[in-house]
């Protein structure tokens, strides 16, 4: 079934990808900060605003039911590819930080008191910290994470210490750091048994493996279409209809309304009801492209070619570095992502990534948003290659000849 | 691409242009529901008088709205008048039956998931004349707003009503 | 100095009026619910998308370093556009809706006791009446309501009374139901010799009108990018950097933050410090290039397009139509925008634009997220002809036209 | 497209390597004060002693960061120290403008709006070699962020000394 990506295939179905950088080709290495567009996305894109664009949800004429018609086709993919039960629950938001604020803010303000537990982890993306620690001030509930282990992994050991009494449990189903894939069904069942909501934050995840958010074991999911091969502005929350039905609105406005008064108003159904104002039309169309360019590659072959090129990685890196190289999170490739964050020598990530630039390697260096995780690693930065689709070894080969100019330069 | 004809068949102008059972009833006994199309506007209100067995003895529609949204509900209230409850129930279900089709569609992507649940043995008679509609989505809602008032209205009777024995 | 647009090569930039609907050209009248994209727009977002994407803000990497240099290019152009004194009061948000939320919900948590009074308009679009709607839920705020006037306009006869304590005075800038342009200015003066601060809806305003929030007299300014030539996907919320400075942040995550502990957080500068998660990247290249499209036409001379076809489909459907036709707003072309609402015959709005659109013409029909100012107008719904830089005076005879079509059909 | 060598000048790789009044010093009495960059995690602290008279007696840096923000600050603490505070504020001043040509254009479209402020007869001497930053405008914020945490340090100071006569 799991049919091997032809990734020169691939490479040229990205425009950007045949861009040369400082007259290097592209090495494009940071899919992880967000990945790059396929021509079909763009098209699609391109498409709507060239023959059918107008406001949703509102006109009668061809050209707009058209347009809603897409808006909604998109959302129904959406649905499809991380095998909701219904597009109800698929509430489209600018990113997955919105649609964390969303949780936070809503079912936050509606069902947390003060003095109440909300569990995180040590891992997590300021997106699923920081909604969570502006509640704390505004409401002073209680804040506790599950801890960093041995290997890049949470440590569980005292799991149900931590979830006890907790009302929601929020964690990532995949480190943007470390690639750690935590075991989300197990954590999210200890929550449940807790009596707890589950909020998984998929930034990393949906892009890269087979998502069911059943299987997830989740009452919200959140995506963000920049890392999966979608446009900019767009991201998704997906909840269970149940809860969100009972969740009062987040933001107000047009679109979210079922009659407004001058002395009150009512919400609309789902899910509407949280997509105040206009909604981002031509990025939902380009979304839809990206989920049928995914399931077209088969989500069980993009996961087993960042298997195989994580190996490659890992293994060319070490081979070739030694003890020169530091890699954190998981050694065994099956069990992580494909992003692979490392420190070079005593090097600065920021002189690392700027090197490698020169060479046309695009890495990311930075606390990539997760200044907690940095500091529990002991490290105030890392270098980062994360990888995607239009990767192949010759991409892991050109990141370790420009390590070796970066070694030469600072030597 | 579907026609105007479609759309605006003779007997719905008719049904438009005079409207059956237009009005109010004193509410109580009668029961009065509102029901709202958010996305245009329209605002229907139907007062219902449901015997005690069971029986939608008048029904009454107020409120104002488009051309097939009047319709459909002045069509609803001659097919709806004298009958039981359970046919006035068995009516809407066929009703959105045929309505769904397209319905469905907004929402997924072209496979419905529930198929169309027939009603066998209920005429939809005039009512079929709205099926045009479905061609033009957008318009689906003005149809089904004074069917899915009505259903809101049977179950607010059936809650106040002594449990059937 | 006012150059006459020559329409005809405008409608050559916008790929969508060479589509045909049902074998008639498209004459698109919907432009106050969203505007249709030229190429330019469209070009600049496939350019980024094809030669430069990365995410922003971080990467040191070239290709990341130009979506930086281009994202907060754009902000300077949109800064320039509004006369803002400077690009640090300039936050990007999904549409107009969320900054309205981001003030109500930041600012308004931050300053408003339970009590306190906002006084709003009752032209307002829902944007901006829901969020202050659901702040008298939450906190018990009072909103009071300038009333509408004769033909259109606001009534400001017991203006002193209204602004008389209240903290904060929401308007539009200009009706998107009757074209009304109300006395910003007036108003803001009467709120600030009252202590209040002024929130100005600009979404019909600023695609239309030359825009200086100096001169408006603004202390927050909202404007949305898809009215105005730009993407979906995308707004502004212009503040004085004074108030923004001291205001809570309003979504939590990446980009937003200085530092984050699992402890706590202190927020970004400005206006990062509202830019909570991804941004939309090339919705901002795109607005940018909406921008300098306007720019290139001249706002003076979009304005005084504007005027001169409101007057002739004032002029037309009065004449054509006599009694048959009532348009709501003011009579003067001078007094408002090229939005025009109106009531034909007996014929609801949905059966009038359905019939229109058989020939081609795009008019929306319903509330227009202004269900209030209906109730007020004692209408349901009404039917919308909105007029932009591609319109001419052929559009509104293609309405007129069709405007018979319809009375033949329901006669 | 500018090439590394702009970046990386010689004296500047010698600073990061070698840094100069790395440390820290008893506070109080110094000055302690924290710089963040918050885009890349950098992280310093400035340590400043402030005499009576106004002088920068000592002065030592700590934290961590990139080849760029450690040799800035490096350089700095070699310029700042011993000079009184208004000597050093007109340093900071001198070296912000030769930085603020590009961090304007971060912020405008090409016009830099504040001209430069020369600081005439302020040697940047070594510091100058840090031009080349201004070509890498993502490292401007490590060039400068050791001279605004010193800035704030000396305004600290500043607060803290009895007012001037
Ligand atoms: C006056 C006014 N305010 C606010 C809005 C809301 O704009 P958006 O839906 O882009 O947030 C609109 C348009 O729908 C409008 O006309
Ligand atoms: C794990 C994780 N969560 C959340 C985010 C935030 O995504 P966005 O910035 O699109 O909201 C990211 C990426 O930046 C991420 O990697």
């Amino acid at each position: 079934m799991t049919m091997q990506l032809d990734v020169e295939r691939i490479k040229k179905d990205f425009p950007i990808l045949d861009v040369g950088v400082r007259g290097h080709r592209l090495v494009y290495l940071d899919s992880a900060a967000s990945s790059q567009k396929p021509q079909a996305v763009l098209d699609a894109m391109t498409r709507y605003y060239e023959t059918t664009h107008a406001n949703v949800h509102r006109g009668v004429y061809a050209i707009a039911e058209e347009a809603t018609r897409l808006f909604e086709e998109a959302r129904a993919k959406v649905a499809a590819f991380i095998g909701a039960p219904s597009p109800r629950g698929v509430v489209f938001t600018k990113n997955v930080t919105e649609g964390i604020n969303l949780v936070a803010q809503s079912w936050g303000r509606a069902n947390l008191r003060p003095g109440d537990a909300v569990l995180l982890t040590e891992i997590e993306h300021h997106a699923n910290l920081v909604p969570w620690l502006m509640l704390k001030e505004w409401l002073g509930i209680e804040l506790r994470y599950i801890p960093l282990g041995e290997e890049g992994q949470l440590d569980l050991s005292d799991l149900d210490r931590l979830v006890d009494g907790v009302k929601l449990v929020g964690l990532t189903a995949m480190s943007n750091v470390l690639g750690t894939l935590p075991p989300v069904r197990r954590i999210a069942d200890a929550a449940h048994a807790a009596g707890a909501v589950v909020l998984v934050d998929a930034a990393q995840y949906v892009p890269h493996l087979v998502t069911d958010v059943a299987e997830l074991g989740a009452d919200f999911v959140g995506l963000t279409a920049h890392k999966m091969l979608g446009p900019t502005g767009i991201g998704v929350l997906w909840g269970r209809e149940s809860l969100l039905d009972e969740m009062p609105p987040f933001l107000g406005g047009g679109e979210m309304i079922r009659d407004v008064r001058l002395d009150g108003f009512t919400p609309n159904e789902l899910p509407w009801k949280f997509e105040a104002g206009t909604p981002p039309i031509a990025e939902a169309v380009g979304l839809g492209a990206a989920v049928d360019y995914l399931s077209g590659l088969g989500m069980e072959s993009v996961r087993a070619h960042e298997i195989e090129l994580t190996a490659y990685a890992l293994r060319t890196l070490t081979e070739r570095f030694g003890d020169d190289i530091v890699i954190h999170g998981p050694a065994e490739p099956g069990m992580r992502g494909g992003v692979v964050s490392f420190s070079f020598k005593d090097l600065h990530p920021h002189d690392v990534s700027q090197v490698l630039d020169e060479w046309g390697v695009c890495v990311r260096a930075g606390h990539h948003c997760a200044k907690p995780l940095m500091r529990r690693l002991g490290v105030g930065a890392t270098a980062r290659a994360s990888f995607y689709v239009y990767n192949d070894e010759a991409d892991v080969d050109a990141l370790a000849d420009a390590l070796d100019k970066t070694s030469d330069l600072f030597a | 691409m579907p026609g105007l004809e479609d759309l605006y068949r003779e007997i719905i102008l008719d049904h438009y242009r005079n409207p059956r059972n237009r009005g109010e009833l004193p509410s109580p006994p009668a029961y009065r529901v509102e029901g709202f199309n958010p996305l245009c506007g329209d605002e229907i209100v139907v007062y219902l008088d449901v015997s005690e067995d069971g029986r939608v003895v008048d029904l009454r529609i107020s409120g104002q709205g488009c051309s097939i949204s009047q319709s459909s509900a002045s069509m609803m209230s001659s097919a709806v008048k004298g009958k039981t409850v359970d046919e006035a129930r068995s009516l809407i279900r066929a009703f959105k039956a045929m309505m769904s089709i397209h319905e469905q569609r907004l929402d997924a992507d072209g496979q419905p998931e529930d198929a169309v649940i027939e009603e066998p043995g209920v005429k939809l008679g005039d009512l079929e004349a709205l099926q045009g509609v479905v061609k033009f989505p957008v318009r689906i809602k003005c149809a089904t707003l004074s069917w899915n008032t009505l259903q809101q209205g049977l179950d607010e009777a059936d809650q106040a009503a002594p449990s059937p024995a």
